[in-house]
């Protein structure tokens, strides 16, 4: 086990639990962008190239923007920054659920069976051979991906339009001054 | 570097032109008028290079392009262009304008107009050219388009029905030759013009088609025969036609009768006769008789008329029957003994010229009950005229020259054709012959009576001292054809220099598989 | 206990699992909520890649094309995720997830 | 456990690390001595130095090489650009300052390095309630992002930094942080102009990202690579031995080069698409709150950014480092690529002089309306284009017009459109 | 010059008056001069050019002058098409370019006030140029081609005054009746071409007159029994019953009257109708191919004499009954043709020829005559009308009097006797039936007997009416062609008399001349003389003795036998026959055509049509009925369900979550504690 690993792994997880933990939104978003770039980074340490570059450019590029425009679109008042009341509750809740979902996997995870790569030079999987392969095996899935991207795409856009006939910078419809009808 | 394309050029520069036309929304009338004249001229420019380059002396096809076009499918873009494709060019290249010139006054939209029959006839000339069954058929299907809006959109008070009972009619017909050529396709793996007439020549192409059962080849023939014989047609698939030239507008007719009525003679010699020679001789009894039913109820019928352009719309079903008749003739006697072929390439011969002097008159003959109809507010009923030579007697003169063409005076284009079929014939089916001779008499009877009953006697109906001279434009329609008339008529070697090596390589080649 | 690299990968998975599940769970902020189903989703991603490097592997790039469609899936989820916040925040001028109870049967 | 260990215990990456750092060393055989001149100048340095040592100098005199290179660039192009602008604008430019403690002037040579010195001692100002760690992460992140693009340029033959396999992708992904920079330095400032600022920028940033990306697939599709040496490699050769085989002369490609540029203006928030630091609507945008080296790190990000693009965009379109015509090739490929880089370069500067800038509802609409859309277009006529690529004869001329149709019809139709839309603009609440 | 004129040249003979044709067709109405100048001089040059052929000719008699040339390819071999120059060719190029001459000079005064004198005129010479393209051509194709174009001014002239329906309707049946006969003509060709390989009548022992081809034709039999050679003898024979106006195509014929007088002198008279005894005289060696033949059921001569016969009696008889001017000349030229045919048939066409040329001047001499009348009578065609004509009318009352003795064969002095006689004499020699010269003595009774009866009524006896009493002499123009005429019609039998046979003999293609004395055949002279006599006189006493004193008084035959003048003044019915019976299926051919395609061929398709609506109608309920319906009641259930099922709905996320990670703890450890199988 490489050291490499281990960095990645803490610096994943730290920043994970930290911005899961932290009250300012920004930051907590900032954090998580950290950790996604870190996930990128495991995946180059796994020899996987373009999924470390896709990740990047979909979370850190992309993703991470649509949060931190959300954060800033859906600006908080003090009152609803103040801890809800049944809080506490939830927390433990949700401490006790991921505990035991974290046991179980750990146990899980340790205890199975787990086959061992059988070669010891790893598959690599050039971005030709990735380009074949999306567009022979997977050309369905491909065309559907891109179908529910446009899908996506277009409802994000009616989900948060503001719903208004005319959005604002165009004229609205041009009414004759009254002026005009005692002339 | 391949060879200038000029097969293509032909095909597609009135596409072009269509285009250009369809972009250009600011140009007037007139502009887009003079647009299309010159596009359409086009084709008989570039047919007269054709010509001038084509060696007589070579059978076979010339100027081939060929590129691949769907690999998957073996399907090739192949032009070619042989006496046969060469003369139909050459139709197309003069009647295309005269019909244009002849609705050179259309009421609306010259534009669209225009636009259309640009298209109506690159359709033709690819169809024409084609080598591959694919584009052929698609150039075949896309003649119909543009025709049907140009009848529905400018043609006379029963125009839509007539359109789509063309429409529909021909389409019909298509779909099953359509059906017959994916049957082949299936069989053989090739939609190649000449490779499949090389293996229905060695006998192989009824074979593979009859790998799927032993009525296979019959049907795929008769889906193709039938497609072909609404496109004539051929007698009794005709009914469609009277109604459409009639209700069409002018030069549309023109075009109709002068080149889209031999594309399906052109596909008989193209694609029925050579693909499938047994089939056809096979059935050659039947046929004949229906060939001799489209000329002689043809022109029978034709007496009968009161419409003019019904009435011509007849006489064409009776010339163009006899280009069928030849034909089936020549696959009546294949296989027979050796001293038919000259008499085969005479009938050939002769079917060729006919088609291209059928093209002229006919559509001279409809230019000038065009010409009547447009002066006299639509009416073109055999009584409502009388004495008309006596107040135009210039346009009455050209009208009788492309009415005795029509007839096969000989001295103009007509005769030739008509006695090479049937010098053709008589040797072939004599009986035939005689029988067919009753066709001519019919002609020259509801000819002369058209003649008689609207230029002749005294002026009455609506006939007018104002009946205008002819303009320009309508000399400009009428002088070429008539020019034509008389100089095939007096040198018909001009177009059988062309049509001669082809015609000798299919007298010399009168054998079933 | 020796721990091959693919459990290692795994348990590194399983942690941040359960930290994106915690966070959902526990924070009454949707775009937390949201953020934490994010990371979830990672983590499975992160094992498929893990498989697919360290695992026996019939088919060389059938883990790499799972991560590429998940990621595909998941920038979608995200983008109309977020929207929902917005349109959420627009009716009740807050994202607290237990306030949005409108559509209970 | 040093790093080289590291990559034995997992060997793959290792390979692939190593291999990919390691093109720089392969000098291909029968090229001019010029053309090999910096591989010979590095190997005469490193060459005797043991195998593990020369790896990682070697490394690191490439980084070095291209830092210096940059940033002296960067020094210049300020210069340049304000000459051009003087010039555009019939003003002489700065022609003052020469070399320090002499009297020459060299044209205003020292320009740069004064700017240098004056930036280096002003003073450091963080605003009190701003975030101050976000305050100076942001231009250490930006600049960190722009260099990072600069891996997978290749420079000349042989001469790229890193040889990826996801080359292209891996420049944009790395490009894609800048977002987050510009974002954090708009938010961390506390200031409500730096803010909207910094949401304007990342609007057109993400904007202008899509058509930019949307651009370049073309490319990649006719190539069949997302190396960029293999898309300088697919636009080798020339047709009738003249015309090269850059994608920029066929119509698709000059359609997405010019889409290409347009949309690297926007990125680089160059005029005139400048408006996240329209001075008369933003003050100056998010960099407001930044002064002395921060906001000059700043400045050097944004002129980074805007080199990095230009020789993307050489790689892309231009053919790379190949020279135009065959007998040109005796000029060596970095000197061509090099001039290509110039020329357009000068192509932003010239732009920058000319056109009034844009406002916020024209510039989105352009992005979302015309460059989307035009871009998608195009990614049917490369398909189009790729698809018939064995066509010749007249078919060949049929595959030009109805590209060139392809091409030039949907951008007068939408062209038409969008004039129409850019009429002058009614306020609501003015 | 002239003197070299060879069967290469002779083209120019037909094609300078195709040259004057196209002039007159360019002309505008205004260039009158232009016109008729152009189209006079190219037919006199024509003449010359004729004379110069003749002399070609007649140095070797025997010789048949070929110029054959290629028309266009067909196939590996080529159609072609030829001139030829022999006696029989010279002879009619003569003939009709001076008879031509003529007619053109005497219509410059004829037509002198018509509106369309330029367009007369191009028509005219368009006649000329076919004419004679026909009698040079050496190729049946060619012969056909002007064959048709003959046809076509003969339509074009006889509707000259085409705004009378009349003239319209009988140039249409004239060119339609001629074209049942050229049908014929063609089928013959076209069998001719397909037995032989060729239609050149000579071409160096190729072609089809010439003794390979015939024997080679006389070698096959039809069905029947037949030789070849005699059915396309027949067929070729059909075209000339046709133009000629043989029984029973004679119809247009007198109808063709119509049109102006020197068209029915040219066209209907002396040259047009007589192609078709050229024609049978030109492929002579084909129609006696089969006479060799013993045992075949028909020759072909038979037929020609029996039709030639039928219509010489025919004629004849009609053109008692007749009392238009220009119908009596016009059944009279049906029945000199007759004659002609009748010659041909009984294997003399030596005489038939000479006939054909005697009777083209003294016919058209007559006609030109009664041209003259009607013009000097203001077109009044009517002989009850007319009388008393040869006062005023002096040099056409003498000419038209010796063209009258001419027909009527008044021995000795005219020409009309010389060839008469020889056809009688070959009708004599014929063994094969007698008929056809009782036929031929009966009709010269009967044409002596109309001809006096024209004479007597047109120019003796009183005016009996306006326009007769105004009449007076025609111009130069008109006269002079009529004196020329007159004397050739006296003058030309002396070329052809038993005595100096010179005409025969060259014909025949020989250069000596075997005279005989005129005892040889006395009897038939003497006879022939005689009938000629009887008619005359029986015709002056009907008709010349007491002359008709009012225009409504009634014929001295009809007096006698109403029944029977009726009948030939309706010209026995043919055209009523006609009418019934080939009218009538012609028409309900055409009503069957017409009825076929209205109803059966388009209601079959309208029936299909139909039955693609109704499918679509059946689909639609279907479609309504069943699947709709189907659907409806799918939906209301799963409607039902879903209502139910959303009680369960908190709407709490975080409960969702919540449990969704408990039921994922619980299955892994339901897998794990169940031992991970």
């Amino acid at each position: 086990m490489s050291i490499a690993f281990l960095i990645i792994a803490l610096v994943t997880l730290g920043s994970a639990a930290v911005a899961m933990s932290l009250r300012n939104l920004i930051h907590s978003a900032l954090l998580l962008i950290a950790s996604w770039a870190g996930i990128a980074a495991f995946y180059l340490w796994a020899g996987a190239e373009f999924v470390a570059f896709a990740q990047l450019l979909v979370y850190v590029g992309a993703v991470s923007m649509v949060v931190l425009f959300a954060v800033l679109l859906t600006r908080q008042s003090r009152v609803d920054m103040a801890i809800a009341p049944d809080a506490l509750r939830r927390i433990v809740a949700a401490l006790l659920a991921g505990g035991a979902t974290l046991g179980v996997l750990f146990g899980a995870v340790v205890s199975a069976p787990l086959p061992i790569a059988a070669s010891a030079t790893p598959v690599t999987v050039s971005v030709r051979q990735m380009g074949q392969e999306l567009m022979g095996t997977h050309a369905a899935a491909l065309l559907i991906v891109g179908a529910l991207l446009t899908v996506a795409l277009l409802g994000a856009i009616i989900l948060a339009s503001t719903g208004r006939e005319d959005p604002p910078g165009v004229a609205p419809p041009a009414v004759a001054p009254p002026t005009r009808k005692t002339s | 570097m391949t060879k200038f394309p000029l097969l293509s050029l032909l095909v597609f520069t009135p596409c072009i032109g269509a285009a250009v036309l369809a972009i250009t929304r600011r140009a007037s009338a007139s502009v887009a008028r003079v647009l299309t004249l010159l596009f359409s001229l086009s084709t008989l420019g570039l047919g007269l290079v054709a010509a001038a380059s084509f060696d007589p002396t070579r059978t076979g096809m010339q100027w081939i392009e060929q590129h691949t076009w769907i690999e998957a499918l073996n399907v090739h873009y192949r032009l070619g262009l042989d006496g046969l494709s060469l003369v139909l060019v050459l139709l197309t290249g003069v009647v295309s304008p005269t019909a244009l010139l002849a609705s050179w006054r259309i009421k609306s939209s010259a534009r669209a107009f225009g636009a259309l029959f640009l298209l109506l006839q690159s359709a033709a000339i690819g169809v024409f050219l084609a080598l591959d069954f694919f584009h052929w058929f698609v150039f075949w299907e896309l003649s119909l388009i543009p025709a049907f809006f140009l009848i529905k959109l400018w043609g006379g008070p029963a125009a839509t029905r007539a359109a789509y009972q063309f429409v529909i009619y021909t389409i019909g017909g298509s779909a099953f030759m359509l059906l017959g050529f994916a049957a082949i396709f299936a069989a053989t793996g090739t939609l190649d013009f000449i490779r499949l007439a090389q293996e229905a020549a060695d006998g192989a192409l009824a074979e593979s088609l009859a790998r799927a059962g032993g009525w296979w080849p019959t049907a795929v023939f008769l889906g193709v025969l039938l497609g072909l014989a609404v496109k004539v047609p051929l007698f009794p698939f005709h009914t469609w036609l009277p109604s459409t030239y009639a209700e069409a507008p002018t030069g549309v007719s023109m075009f109709l009768t002068g080149v889209m009525s031999k594309m399906g003679v052109y596909g008989f010699l193209r694609i029925l006769w050579p693909l499938f020679p047994a089939q056809l001789h096979a059935v050659s009894g039947v046929l004949l008789w229906l060939a001799l039913g489209g000329v002689v109820l043809g022109a029978f019928a034709a007496m009968r008329q009161t419409d003019l352009k019904r009435m011509i719309a007849y006489s064409s079903i009776n010339h163009l029957s006899y280009c069928l008749l030849a034909l089936f003739a020549v696959s009546a006697a294949t296989g027979g003994p050796k001293p038919a072929a000259h008499a085969a390439a005479a009938a050939l011969s002769g079917t060729i010229l006919q088609m291209f002097n059928h093209g002229i008159s006919a559509a001279a003959l409809f230019a000038c009950v065009g010409m009547i109809e447009s002066r006299c507010d639509g009416r073109r009923g055999l009584h409502d005229f009388g004495g008309l030579r006596t107040v135009a007697p210039v346009f009455a003169g050209l009208t009788g020259i492309a009415m005795f063409s029509s007839l096969g005076l000989p001295g103009l284009n007509g005769f030739v054709g008509e006695f090479l079929i049937f010098r053709g014939v008589f040797g072939l089916a004599p009986w035939a012959a005689a029988i067919a001779t009753l066709g001519l008499l019919a002609t020259a009877v509801f000819l002369l009576t058209f003649w008689q009953r609207v230029f002749h006697g005294p002026a009455r109906g609506a006939t007018t001292a104002g009946f205008a001279a002819l303009s320009g434009v309508e000399y400009a329609t009428l002088v070429p054809l008539v020019a034509l008339m008389f100089i095939l008529g007096i040198w018909p070697q001009l177009l059988a220099r062309l049509i001669n090596p082809l015609i000798t390589t299919w007298a010399g080649h009168l054998n079933l598989p | 206990m020796s721990l091959s690299p693919l459990q290692l990968c795994l348990l590194f998975s399983s942690a941040l699992f359960c930290v994106g599940l915690i966070g959902a769970l526990a924070r009454s902020n949707t775009i937390l909520v949201l953020l934490g189903v994010e990371l979830m989703l990672n983590a499975a991603n992160i094992n498929f890649i893990a498989f697919w490097r360290f695992g026996p592997a019939p088919s060389p790039a059938t883990g790499v094309m799972f991560v590429v469609f998940s990621i595909a899936v998941a920038a979608a989820e995200a983008a109309v995720g977020l929207a929902l916040v917005i349109a959420i925040y627009r009716h009740q001028k807050n994202i607290r997830l237990q306030e949005a109870v409108r559509l209970k049967g | 456990m040093t790093l080289v260990q590291l990559s034995r215990v997992t060997p793959g990456v290792s390979d692939w690390f190593f291999q990919s750092l390691s093109s720089p060393f392969i000098a291909a055989a029968g090229d001019s001595r010029l053309e090999r001149l910096p591989i010979i100048a590095r190997d005469l340095l490193t060459s005797r130095l043991p195998e593990p040592w020369r790896w990682w100098l070697n490394s690191l005199l490439a980084i070095l090489v291209v830092l210096f290179g940059f940033a002296i660039l960067f020094a210049l192009l300020t210069l340049v650009e304000r000459k051009v602008l003087g010039r555009v604008q019939n003003r002489p430019g700065p022609n003052r300052t020469g070399l320090p403690f002499t009297k020459l002037r060299l044209f205003g040579l020292g320009q740069p390095l004064a700017d240098g010195i004056k930036m280096l001692t002003k003073e450091d100002i963080v605003p009190r309630s701003a975030d101050k760690l976000l305050h100076f992460l942001a231009p250490v992140a930006l600049l960190a992002f722009s260099i990072l693009t600069f891996a997978v340029l290749p420079f000349g033959r042989n001469l790229v930094p890193v040889e990826l396999d996801a080359g292209i992708l891996y420049f944009f992904a790395a490009g894609a942080g800048t977002e987050l920079a510009v974002f954090m330095a708009g938010w961390a400032s506390r200031n409500k102009y730096s803010l909207l600022a910094a949401m304007r920028a990342l609007a057109q940033l993400i904007s202008y990202e899509l058509p930019l990306l949307l651009s370049f697939v073309p490319v990649i599709m006719m190539a069949g690579t997302l190396s960029t040496t293999g898309v300088v490699e697919a636009q080798a050769g020339w047709k009738f031995g003249f015309i090269p085989h850059w994608h920029v002369l066929t119509p698709w490609g000059f359609a997405a080069f010019v889409i290409f540029m347009v949309s690297a203006l926007a990125e680089s928030n160059r005029s005139p698409f400048d408006l996240p630091e329209a001075e008369s609507e933003l003050i100056a945008g998010h960099l407001t709150e930044y002064s002395g080296f921060k906001y000059a790190l700043f400045f050097m990000a944004e002129y980074f950014g805007m080199c990095a693009l230009s020789a993307m965009a050489v790689t892309l379109f231009l053919g790379g480092w190949r020279a135009p015509l065959p007998f040109l090739e005796i000029v060596p490929s970095y000197v061509w690529f090099a001039l290509k880089l110039f020329a357009l370069l000068f192509g932003f500067i010239w732009i920058r002089a000319t056109f009034p800038r844009l406002r916020i509802d024209q510039l989105t609409r352009f992005a979302w309306k015309f460059l989307v859309p035009m871009a998608l277009i195009n990614l049917g006529t490369a398909a189009f284009w790729s698809l018939t690529c064995n066509w010749s004869g007249p078919l060949q001329l049929a595959r030009w017009a109805i590209a060139l149709a392809l091409v030039a019809g949907p951008f007068v139709v939408m062209g038409r459109k969008l004039s129409r839309d850019y009429a002058p603009r009614t306020y609501r609440y003015a | 010059m002239l003197m070299s004129v060879t069967a290469a040249h002779v083209w120019l003979i037909p094609a300078l008056p195709l040259l004057a044709a196209g002039i007159g067709a360019l002309t505008p109405r205004v260039g009158r001069r232009l016109a008729a100048g152009a189209a006079i001089v190219a037919l006199a040059v024509s003449f010359l050019l004729s004379c110069g052929a003749l002399v070609t000719a007649l140095a070797d008699p025997a010789a048949h002058l070929v110029h054959n040339f290629a028309w266009f390819d067909l196939g590996d071999s080529a159609v072609r098409l030829g001139w030829l120059l022999d006696p029989l060719t010279a002879f009619m190029c003569v003939m009709v370019t001076f008879v031509g001459l003529l007619i053109f000079i005497f219509s410059t005064g004829y037509m002198h006030e018509d509106a369309n004198f330029t367009r007369f005129f191009c028509f005219l010479s368009l006649f000329a140029a076919a004419m004679l393209g026909l009698i040079v051509a050496n190729s049946l194709l060619l012969l056909f081609i002007c064959w048709e174009l003959v046809g076509l001014a003969s339509y074009l002239l006889i509707g000259f005054w085409f705004h009378k329906p009349e003239a319209a309707a009988a140039g249409k049946k004239a060119f339609i009746t001629t074209r049942i006969g050229d049908l014929g003509l063609l089928l013959g060709m076209v069998w001719l071409y397909d037995a032989t390989g060729s239609l050149l009548f000579y071409d160096g022992g190729n072609g089809v007159l010439e003794t390979n081809a015939l024997g080679a034709l006389t070698a096959q039999f039809t069905i029947g029994g037949l030789a070849v050679s005699t059915a396309i003898g027949l067929l070729i024979f059909c075209g000339a019953v046709g133009k000629s106006g043989q029984f029973p195509l004679h119809v247009w014929l007198p109808d063709a009257m119509e049109g102006p007088t020197p068209v029915s002198a040219l066209i209907h008279a002396a040259t047009m109708v007589a192609a078709g005894v050229f024609l049978v005289a030109r492929v002579y060696p084909l129609m006696t191919a089969d006479l060799p033949l013993t045992g075949v059921p028909l020759h072909a001569l038979t037929v020609v004499a029996a039709i030639g016969a039928i219509t010489a009696l025919l004629g004849a008889v009609i053109a008692v009954g007749q009392s238009d001017i220009k119908r009596i000349l016009a059944f009279s030229t049906v029945s000199q043709l007759g004659y002609m045919m009748l010659a041909l048939g009984v294997g003399s066409w030596v005489a038939a020829i000479f006939h054909l040329l005697t009777h083209a001047f003294f016919k058209a001499l007559l006609f030109l005559g009664a041209g003259s009348v009607i013009h000097a009578a203001h077109h009044e065609q009517d002989i009850r009308r007319l009388g008393g004509l040869r006062r005023p009318l002096r040099v056409t009352f003498a000419t038209f009097a010796i063209g009258m003795m001419a027909l009527a064969g008044v021995p000795f002095l005219f020409s009309g006797f010389w060839s008469k006689e020889a056809i009688l004499h070959a009708a004599h020699g014929w063994t094969v039936s007698p008929l056809p010269l009782y036929v031929a003595l009966a009709g010269v009774v009967l044409t002596a007997f109309y001809m006096t009866r024209l004479v007597a009524e047109t120019f003796f006896g009183t005016p009996r009416s306006e326009t007769a009493e105004h009449a007076h002499e025609s111009p130069a123009t008109m006269t002079v062609p009529l004196v020329v005429l007159a004397i050739f019609a006296i003058l030309l039998g002396f070329l052809g008399t038993p005595a100096w046979p010179w005409l025969q003999a060259r014909l025949e293609g020989r250069t000596e001349i075997h005279g005989h004395s005129l005892a040889d055949g006395a009897g038939l002279m003497g006879l022939s003389i005689v009938l000629v006599a009887l008619g005359i006189g029986a015709g002056w006493a009907l008709y010349g003795r007491r002359p008709r004193a009012r225009a409504a008084a009634t014929d001295p035959i009809e007096g006698r036998a109403p029944k029977l003048f009726h009948a030939l003044r309706q010209r026995l019915g043919f055209d009523e026959l006609y009418a019934a019976t080939v009218g009538r299926i012609s028409d309900g051919l055409a009503a069957l055509a017409d009825w076929l395609d209205r109803s059966v061929w388009d209601g079959t398709i309208r029936f299909l049509a139909r039955l693609g609506v109704f499918a679509g109608v059946v689909n639609r309920e279907a479609d309504e009925d069943v699947i709709n319906g189907g659907f409806d009641a799918g939906s209301e259930g799963l409607r039902r369900g879903a209502n139910a099922y959303s009680h369960a709905q908190t709407g709490d996320a975080h409960g969702y979550l919540r449990v969704v990670a408990i039921g994922f703890v619980m299955l892994v450890l339901v897998v794990m504690l169940g031992g991970g199988r």
